[in-house]
């Protein structure tokens, strides 16, 4: 305890004198807002560390100088070896990992060498409802929040279990896996709320964000991302920036008549939260089906940013990244909060790199688009017009029905998928894993079957310009561009962390663990696990005193279908086409599901 | 030479009796379709003048007496002149015609093709074999999909954009306009206007598969107040069952194969390989163009397609004795 | 010289004969019939698993049965999961792997019934024919069906070589796959 | 160079001359003699009686379809078996009868006509007629076993493609196409090549006779037309049985591909069929009217013209596939602009007729229906030349009636008349005039009650290729007339039928030159001897037995104990060399054989290729290996 | 019909002569038009369909130079054995026809091994997409002359090597040649079509 307490003051100190030094060179580094990124405590409670999405730890004990040493601590088998992208989470003494389905939730006592588990909640989620996974039968963590962690479950159930004992405290469905309805994503709890989306964009399923009593799972308000505005919760607090927003009941006048009911605009991806403006962010999903000669219009309020009350769910605002989107291109990737200094005037903006290729900086407040610059090759758009808002796309590259179009980048996994970045006040810089994939598409038309997919394309992926199929980027988000690339094999598909000892760390889908100079993005350590690495690394302080690192390893998600699921590399478009790109995954990795910790000897 | 002109006195009846207003070429109702049918009337006047001619001048060779002779090879070098200068004469002439006609066709070729005002757009796709129709707006809640059965208001000028799903079929309705083929991969314009209400068949007229004979359209030629009102009426969902024999009938649709390939909007029905079936009662035909909308043909349709079109792709499906009428009941109730 | 050629072409061509056939209704035999499945080699108490319907040649070996299969794999979304054969959220049908058996009667009795972890049923959803239709396609996509009635490409995005020049991957029976670092590269 | 073998015709006396010319030129008998031949009046008979033979079995397919079309709605016949039923009409029509029935002709007459001994390349003719042979019975073999391809004659993709034709029916049909090419091929390298280059001495270039000039212009269109679809049939097998993507639009290839492909084929195959007709028409309408063809040069020109211009009417096939407008207009132009030399060959019949005695024999009759259906046809062709019309009428009845006109009535008419006319040559025997008059008067009489009033289904909006119509469209009662128009047409050739099987059974007595003609042929025996001259005729003007009446003037020097035929020079056709000629072998069949084991075999698997590559290169070196000292070619 | 007797002797004319005296020569020509037209409508098709698509060669690399160049290169070179070899053969020399047949069949099997590595070196298969299809269909409709000119070659250099010297043998050496001329003049626009045009056409 006591141990503890110093080696945590000494952070803090170390911290607070290294935001001074930097500061004082860079009177201007955007940083999130204190109140949705509190002090840290040494603890990880929710996947994306704070209500900022930042994944930034101000643990600087494995450091630059100190990361060489870096050395396994211990590891726990998940006993399931399919795709983890889940997030280990540390709150106090217990650390809470969530396997993929079937999701059984292990809580290990960290006090005890080895870490053995303190006890383990097995949700039983229906089998089926592997068969409605669209990409793999991932989750995406758990959540902490006053003595609770909540999760969902494939099967489209919220879980509420009580974090000393492995209580069920309640358990709610949210959704009809018989419609293709599945839960993935990881709940946000702001005070009393959890928030939770549901998943199932590639089955036709209408998009929604609910907020749930923490105590009781009880719905307090639902938002749907499609359909009329009463039940999109738009009302007269909406204000949109751009005109293309503003409309009555535009989540059905933008879509033929019905289209809107399987509409997609699923919420399956990342919230941040400003305690400040008591605003949640996220983005839907892409709309159904993929072929969008099968829905003419915008398809209002899908692939676009939405900005609601936290309390009453009312929309502010929200900013369509791809009206009538052509390719996949969700916008569920992570929402960095932050405040900077935008050409000489304080903005509050939220940052996300985007699926299009884009890192779009929007004003949280008003929702006006302050940038959107490229970080992957483009071909199919070259941008946004900052003046309307809209996404510019290249005429040759928008979908015909029954003619593949060539060469369409990024892809429909986008420039980045799920995988979110992290960012580091230190550097001011935005850490991206991300693709470097260009696509074939073919649209077709496709029927709506209720519980299968409602696609309509058929795809087949390949590595962009210069043959690697990932990079690992920092992003200097003021400039607009790139600080340094590093080019990996396969695409990122783990998360990225950042710590306040100058290191970013991220895995890669052949099974190497990194931690990399936030400056100079030079790789500093790599250590090889037992499989690919697709989940979200995160840091803590042991109850020993010393900084953690710790990650799932095991290899899946869509890009790593081809192994998680043993698909045959022969067809092309097998995965949504993501295998074409993967026919030497198998070779490079094999499934696993193990969690690593890693600390200093 | 006269057996022809028996045949054609024959016959000539027969034409009028088929000249009811199934499909005919030479009963236009709108100006492109006169436009047509003028050329076509003046091409036949100027080329059975020419052939008449040439019979007859045939028929007085062959008849005409002339000196006999033994020696084939004792030709008269003044009439063999003479022949050649006729010939000549001939053979320009006949250029002076071709090149005539065709200036003749040129112009009604670039009137009838010119992109004129786009006016009312509509997207045909061909499919084997039925015709799927996506009604365009600018306002995609305006949009909606129907089958076989094309409704469109007179005196405003049509755009049918054309294109296929499988095969090569060829969008026909002879008193409208020419025929335009619906080709995979490519889109294909055409433009007319309606001058009269009326309903007007079409075919499809590229050979494109078994059931090539039954691939009908119906053209309803409609007021614009009418075709806006049947318009908005389209744009709603499907009427929801009201008694039980109709909403027994939904359920029998949905938990039968009917759901995999239909689409009923308002209902979690959405198959799009099958004609949309949401406001099926609205329509006068089944099986496009095959059969009348009608209670008992529907049933026989429903029971036994392959019976009435071999090779269609809709499917000879079990339903259970007591399920059809009910199931008839609600699709009746799809006006 | 005519005649007997005729009479040769003839004797080898009848047992082709069927192969072509487009019988667009149901086969009786067809129409209603559960498939009697056995998925394990082991039968306690020895004797033999129920005798294959004996329906396997007349779908596999149909042309126009498998050209059907193929059309109604796509229409219900079949490739949805299963791509074009290699596989989604659903295992992949190219290869030899086949978690429930990968005879004519086991696939049909999947997809008539659906199996517990993700595959739906499609009781009542398509006809019995279309089923043991879309079964023989996806015979074909191991290359397990007479090389003559496979079907050719589609006029569509070309996901891999037409069906009847795969290599050929007779079933294995099995929940487990190998280990993947030993799948084909 | 010494003369090594042996003896001269010179100085023979006529009797020994003969005999022994045919037994070095003659057949052996027996199946072994039948299956080695290599005389071109066998081989050319051969192709004829087995082109219509292939008539009667197209024939057949359309009285079935007509019978299942007299009626609306009727129930005789599935849509499956109609469509194979219409494809093997078309298919038949166009690549076993009509253009086989054309080279055949050629194949018999252009040697005599020209006063060789025997054609071109004879193996190769040899060769060509089994691969013919073999071709067409492939495809009727295969539509008996349900085979039989069922996407038209034209075969659009993608029906005829991989995803909308599975199975092999299509496959068969593609190779087919390619059997009949290289048999048409061969028959047009060795008609170029026997006109110009074993024409008799004398017989300068504006001496060929018109038929001869007709042939080979036709062979030219062959040669550089037929390549077009064999190139197109090759692209879609290779998309149909190894997945390769010439007409899938998705991944870049193009329906309209075939349809250029095809149709630059297409096209000229209506000329490729249609001027030999001509050619007929000339002899026939010269002989029966006692006068030289008039305007032989503009007759020539025409001929020439016509081969020219039609490789530029293809489009006029794809008005409603929305090509470029003003494209389309040229091709209009151009459509329309074929008719000046038809036009003009039509003029200078018209002339001859009215000029000259004319005889109304069956030959002559059938030129006269010819003169008047043809026209009529070629009229309605000016209509369907024109864009906007062509929309309307296009892939209805009405173009049915019109192509039915223009091969029909310009066509089949004149090949009647032909038959009728030198059957004595063929045969040594006359056909009878009082049925061969009822034939043409049954002809004519069904064939416009066949198809005058499908002109008016066609306007009244029936479209091709439908196996069946609604009761209310008020086709019914004009279908049930063609239907018997059809009937009443098909009972002419079993007439005409009867009238050659009573013919063949009487003994032969037809004189050599039984209708006074001016041309070669008629100076050889009827039915030739095997060395179809005793002495090759030394040819003055350009009709040759009417200008000698008193005989012709003949050449000698020839060998008679090795096949040796005559070789001049292109233009004046002056004696420049006596090349050997082949004698009978039988490779000819064993590499057909080979060859249609390899076109087969590819349809099951692309291996074939490779097995039988190696046994056919085998074969090709044993056809051309010499025998014997001296050498054969 | 009486004959008046023969007008003109013909016993002193040769039996065979060399070029388009020959029959043998007018099949050959005529052959060659046949398959020129065949290739034009191979290659028609390629710039059909290139013109059709705005992607051209629809995201393949263009084929390797190398070895069409080499194939290129040895065409060139073997106008000279050919033409040394008609023109030796109109002299009737049989031991330096016999020679240079025997080099012509060497530089035919090359040529055969050359093509098998342009093959390879066209960077697509023929069952990827449209471009694929046609460009290998027109390297083995070229291929196809390649090979039979070989086996022509072969065939004529086993007559000439087994004493079938007689005179009109020397003619069709003589066509021999006129064929390798002919593979030379259909390659050089399969070869622009082949490996130039891709590199040179943006649409």
């Amino acid at each position: 305890m006591s141990a503890r307490k110093f080696v945590y003051a000494v952070c803090v100190l170390l911290c607070v004198l290294l935001c001074a030094v930097t500061s004082s060179v860079a009177q201007q580094l955007p940083a999130p807002p204190p109140s949705a990124a509190p002090s840290e405590n040494g603890e990880w409670t929710m996947p994306a560390k704070n209500y900022a999405n930042t994944r930034f730890s101000d643990l600087a004990e494995i450091n630059v100088d100190t990361v060489g040493a870096l050395k396994v601590a211990w590891t726990f088998s998940t006993g399931v070896n399919r795709g983890q992208e889940s997030s280990p989470l540390v709150v106090g003494t217990t650390m809470y990992v969530l396997a993929p389905y079937p999701q059984t939730l292990y809580a290990l006592d960290l006090t005890q060498p080895g870490a053995p588990t303190r006890w383990q909640y097995e949700p039983k989620p229906d089998a089926s409802a592997q068969g409605v996974a669209c990409c793999d039968v991932v989750n995406r963590g758990p959540t902490f929040s006053a003595g609770k962690i909540f999760f969902t479950t494939l099967d489209a159930q919220t879980v509420a279990v009580d974090a000393e004992t492995g209580a069920e405290l309640w358990k709610v469905k949210l959704g009809d896996i018989a419609k293709g309805e599945t839960m993935t994503m990881a709940p946000l709890v702001v005070r009393d709320k959890v928030y939770v989306g549901i998943s199932g964009g590639e089955y036709g399923v209408r998009g929604w964000l609910q907020a749930l009593d923490v105590d009781s799972g009880k719905t307090i308000w639902k938002a749907y991302s499609t359909g009329p505005d009463a039940e999109v919760l738009i009302g007269d607090d909406f204000k949109p920036y751009y005109a293309t927003e503003k409309g009555k009941d535009l989540g059905v006048s933008t879509w033929p008549p019905n289209g809107w009911e399987q509409g997609g605009g699923t919420v399956w991806g990342w919230l941040s939260y400003d305690p400040d403006l008591n605003l949640i962010y996220y983005g839907t999903g892409n709309p159904g089906p993929w072929n969008p000669n099968q829905r003419p219009g915008d398809n209002k309020w899908t692939a676009g940013i939405f900005a609601r009350d936290a309390d009453t769910g009312a929309a502010r605002w929200f900013y369509q990244i791809a009206p009538h989107d052509l390719h996949d291109w969700d916008a569920i990737n992570e929402l960095v909060l932050l405040d900077l200094d935008w050409h000489g005037e304080q903005r509050k903006v939220l940052v996300q790199p985007g699926r299009t290729g884009l890192v779009y900086v929007i004003d949280r407040v008003t929702g006006e688009v302050l940038s959107a610059e490229p970080f992957h090759v483009l071909t199919a758009i070259t941008g946004v017009d900052l003046s309307t808002g809209q996404l510019q796309l290249v005429p040759e590259k928008m979908p015909v029905e029954n003619r593949v179009i060539r060469d369409i980048c990024p892809t429909a996994p986008g420039a980045k998928d799920w995988n979110p970045s992290a960012f580091s006040p230190v550097t001011g810089l935005l850490y991206i894993p991300h693709n470097n994939l260009c696509m074939d598409w073919e649209s077709v038309t496709t029927s709506y079957i209720a519980g299968t997919p409602f696609v309509g394309a058929e795809v087949r992926m390949f590595a962009g310009p210069g043959g690697h199929r990932g990079e690992f980027s920092a992003w200097d988000i003021i400039a607009g561009k790139e600080r340094w690339t590093i080019n990996e094999r396969f695409p990122l598909w783990s998360a990225a962390m950042a710590t306040a000892g100058g290191l970013v760390f991220y895995g890669t889908m052949d099974g190497w663990f990194k931690a990399v100079n936030a400056e100079s993005g030079a790789v500093l350590w790599q250590f090889k696990v037992d499989s690919g690495i697709i989940g979200q690394p995160t840091t803590f302080l042991g109850p020993d005193g010393k900084q953690y690192i710790a990650v799932l390893a095991g290899v899946g998600g869509w890009a790593g279908a081809i192994v998680s699921n043993d698909l045959d590399p022969r067809d092309a478009t097998a995965a949504k086409g993501f295998v074409n790109a993967m026919q030497d995954l198998k070779g490079a990795t094999t499934k696993g599901g193990t969690l690593y910790v890693f600390g200093l000897p | 030479m006269r057996a022809l002109r028996a045949a054609i006195i024959a016959v000539v009846p027969l034409l009028l009796a088929g000249c009811d207003r199934h499909q005919s070429v030479i009963l236009p109702a709108g100006p492109e379709a006169v436009t047509l049918a003028n050329l076509f009337w003046s091409f036949l006047a100027v080329l059975m003048l020419i052939w008449v001619l040439v019979l007859l001048v045939l028929a007085v060779g062959l008849m005409r007496s002339r000196p006999i002779g033994d020696d084939p090879l004792a030709l008269q070098p003044v009439a063999e002149q003479r022949y050649g200068r006729i010939v000549s004469a001939l053979a320009l002439a006949t250029g002076v015609i071709v090149v005539g006609l065709s200036l003749v066709s040129y112009d009604a070729q670039a009137r009838l093709f010119s992109p004129g005002d786009a006016g009312l757009t509509l997207k045909i796709v061909g499919h084997q074999w039925w015709w799927e129709i996506q009604y365009e707006d600018a306002d995609p809640s305006r949009t909606f999909t129907t089958a076989n059965e094309l409704h469109l208001p007179v005196g405003v000028p049509i755009t049918l954009k054309l294109t296929s799903s499988d095969v090569i079929h060829s969008f026909w309705v002879p008193s409208l306009m020419g025929k335009m083929d619906a080709i995979t991969g490519r889109e294909n314009q055409v433009q007319f206007t309606i001058e009269e209400p009326g309903t007007y068949r079409g075919q499809c007229a590229e050979f494109c598969g078994a059931q090539h004979a039954h691939m009908a359209i119906v053209v309803r030629a409609e007021t614009p107040e009418d075709f806006s009102d049947w318009r908005t009426a389209q744009t709603a969902p499907a009427a929801s069952p009201d008694t039980d024999g109709e909403k027994a009938g939904l359920e029998v649709f949905l938990s039968n194969p009917c759901v995999s390939c239909h689409a009923i909007r308002g209902t979690p029905a959405g198959g799009r390989t099958g004609p949309d079936l949401t406001h099926l009662a609205s329509r006068s035909m089944l099986g496009a163009g095959t059969l009348p909308l009608t209670r008992g043909a529907l049933a026989a349709w429903i029971t036994d397609p392959q019976g009435t079109k071999p090779g269609v792709h809709m499917p000879l499906v079990m339903l259970r004795p007591a399920d059809l009428h009910p199931l008839l009941d609600y699709l009746e109730s799809l006006e | 010289m005519k005649r007997i050629a005729i009479v040769m072409v003839l004797a080898l061509g009848i047992s082709a004969c069927e192969r072509e056939d487009r019988e667009t209704r149901p086969d009786p035999a067809v129409s209603g019939m559960e498939p009697k499945v056995t998925l394990s080699s082991i039968i306690p108490g020895g004797g033999s698993p129920p005798p294959p319907s004996g329906l396997a040649g007349q779908y596999e070996g149909n042309a126009y049965h498998v050209s059907q299969g193929k059309k109604y794999y796509t229409w219900f979304n079949c490739n949805g999961c299963h791509a074009n054969g290699g596989g989604d959220s659903g295992p992949p049908l190219m290869d030899d792997t086949w978690i429930y058996g990968g005879d004519l009667e086991e696939i049909v009795s999947t997809i008539y019934e659906g199996r517990p972890n993700g595959m739906p049923s499609f009781r009542g959803k398509l006809t019995d024919e279309q089923i043991w239709q879309i079964a023989a396609f996806v015979r074909s996509l191991g290359n397990n069906v007479p090389s003559d009635a496979a079907s050719g490409r589609n006029d569509d995005l070309n996901p891999h070589p037409p069906e009847g020049q795969l290599e050929s991957q007779p079933p294995i029976d099995g929940g487990t796959a190998p280990p993947s670092g030993q799948m084909p590269q | 160079m010494p003369d090594i073998e042996g003896q001269l015709d010179t100085g023979l006396a006529p009797d020994e001359l003969r005999a022994r010319l045919a037994l070095t030129w003659g057949t052996a008998g027996g199946i072994w003699g039948a299956l080695t031949t290599v005389d071109h009046k066998i081989v050319g008979r051969r192709y004829i009686v087995t082109a219509f033979i292939f008539l009667g079995l197209g024939g057949l397919a359309a009285m079935a379809m007509r019978l299942q079309l007299s009626r609306p709605e009727a129930n005789l016949i599935s849509p499956d078996l109609y469509d194979q039923l219409f494809t093997m009409h078309g298919t038949t029509m166009m690549f076993l009868f009509a253009v086989p029935v054309m080279e055949a002709f050629a194949v018999y007459l252009v040697p005599l006509m020209v006063g060789t001994r025997n054609i071109a390349f004879p193996r190769l003719n040899a060769f060509s007629y089994w691969v013919y042979l073999f071709g067409g019975v492939m495809i009727w073999v295969a539509f008996a076993l349900n085979i039989g391809a069922d996407t038209g004659w034209f075969a659009y993709v993608p029906l005829s493609g991989p995803e909308f034709s599975p199975g092999k029916r299509v496959d068969f049909w593609a190779q087919m196409i390619t059997f009949t090419e290289v048999s048409a091929l061969a028959i047009a390298v060795e008609v170029i090549v026997t006109v110009f280059k074993q024409r008799a001495p004398g017989m300068s270039l504006d001496r060929i006779p018109l038929f001869v000039w007709a042939q080979l212009v036709t062979s030219f269109a062959v040669l550089l037309a037929m390549p077009a679809v064999m190139t197109g049939s090759t692209m879609l097998i290779l998309d149909r049985l190894l997945g390769m993507h010439f007409f899938n639009p998705a991944e870049g290839g193009d329906a309209l591909l075939w349809q250029h492909l095809f149709w630059f084929f297409g096209h000229p195959e209506v000329y490729i069929i249609f001027l030999p007709a001509t050619g007929m028409v000339s002899e026939i309408i010269m002989v029966f009217s006692r006068r030289p063809a008039f305007g032989y040069l503009y007759l020539v020109l025409s001929i020439i013209a016509v081969g020219f211009l039609s490789f530029g009417l293809w489009v006029h096939h794809m008005f409603a596939t929305g090509l470029p407008q003003l494209g389309s207009a040229l091709f209009t132009a151009s459509s329309a602009l074929i008719a000046v030399p038809n036009g003009i060959q039509i003029f200078c019949w018209v002339a001859t007729l009215w000029d000259g005695r004319p005889r109304f024999a069956t030959p002559m009759l059938f030129a006269i229906g010819f003169i008047v259906t043809f026209v009529f046809g070629g009229l309605s062709g000016v209509m369907l030349a024109s864009v906007p019309i062509n929309t309307q009428v296009h892939d209805t009845y009405f173009v049915v009636a019109h192509f039915h006109y223009v091969l029909i009535g310009g066509s089949v008419f004149p090949l009647l008349g032909a038959t009728y006319y030198w059957f004595p040559k063929f045969s040594g025997r006359l056909l009878s005039e009082r049925l061969g008059q009822w034939h043409f008067a049954l002809a004519f009489i069904g064939f416009n009650l066949t198809f005058f009033p499908m002109h008016l289904l066609g306007l009244g909006g029936m479209p091709r290729r439908v196996y069946t119509y609604p009761a209310n469209s008020g086709w019914g009662d004009i279908n049930l007339l063609v239907s018997g128009g059809a009937l009443l047409f098909f009972v002419s050739f079993m007439l005409f039928g009867w009238n050659v099987i009573a013919a063949l059974r009487r003994e032969p007595d037809a004189p050599d030159n039984p209708w006074d003609a001016p041309g070669l042929e008629w100076a050889a025996a009827s039915p030739p001897r095997p060395h179809n001259f005793d002495r090759i005729p030394l040819v003055a003007s350009r009709h040759p037995l009417w200008s000698d009446r008193g005989g012709l003037l003949t050449v000698s020097g020839l060998s008679v104990d090795t096949r040796e035929v005559l070789v001049t020079s292109l233009a004046e056709a002056r004696p420049d060399l006596r090349e050997t000629s082949p004698r009978s072998t039988i490779w000819p069949l064993i590499s057909a054989i080979a060859t249609t084991a390899l076109f087969i075999g590819t349809i099951f698997t692309q291996w074939a290729v490779v097995w039988f590559a190696v046994p056919m290169t085998a074969v090709l070196i044993a056809w051309f290996w010499p025998k014997q000292a001296v050498d054969d070619t | 019909m009486s004959e008046p007797g023969p007008a003109a002797d013909m016993s002193a004319l040769p039996k065979y002569a060399f070029g388009s005296r020959m029959t043998t020569w007018w099949g050959s020509i005529l052959l060659i038009v046949m398959e020129s037209a065949a290739l034009a409508y191979a290659c028609g098709s390629y710039l059909y369909l290139a013109l059709l698509n705005p992607d051209w060669p629809l995201s393949a690399p263009p084929p390797d130079l190398l070895w069409g160049n080499l194939m290129t290169v040895l065409m060139f070179a073997s106008l000279v054995p050919a033409t040394m070899a008609k023109k030796y053969a109109q002299r009737e020399d049989k031991r330096k026809v016999q020679i240079l047949l025997v080099v012509l069949c060497t530089m035919g099997t090359i040529a055969c091994v050359i093509r098998g590595f342009e093959f390879g070196a066209l960077n697509v298969r023929w069952d990827t997409n449209a471009y694929g299809s046609v460009v290998w269909f027109i390297l083995v409709v070229h291929t196809t002359h390649i090979v039979a000119d070989l086996i022509d070659t072969f065939f004529v250099t086993a007559l000439f090597l087994t004493g079938h010297t007689s005179g009109k043998r020397f003619s069709a050496v003589e066509d021999d040649a006129v064929f390798v001329y002919f593979v030379l003049a259909a390659w050089l626009p399969v070869y622009g079509l082949i490996y130039w045009f891709p590199r040179v056409w943006s649409p």
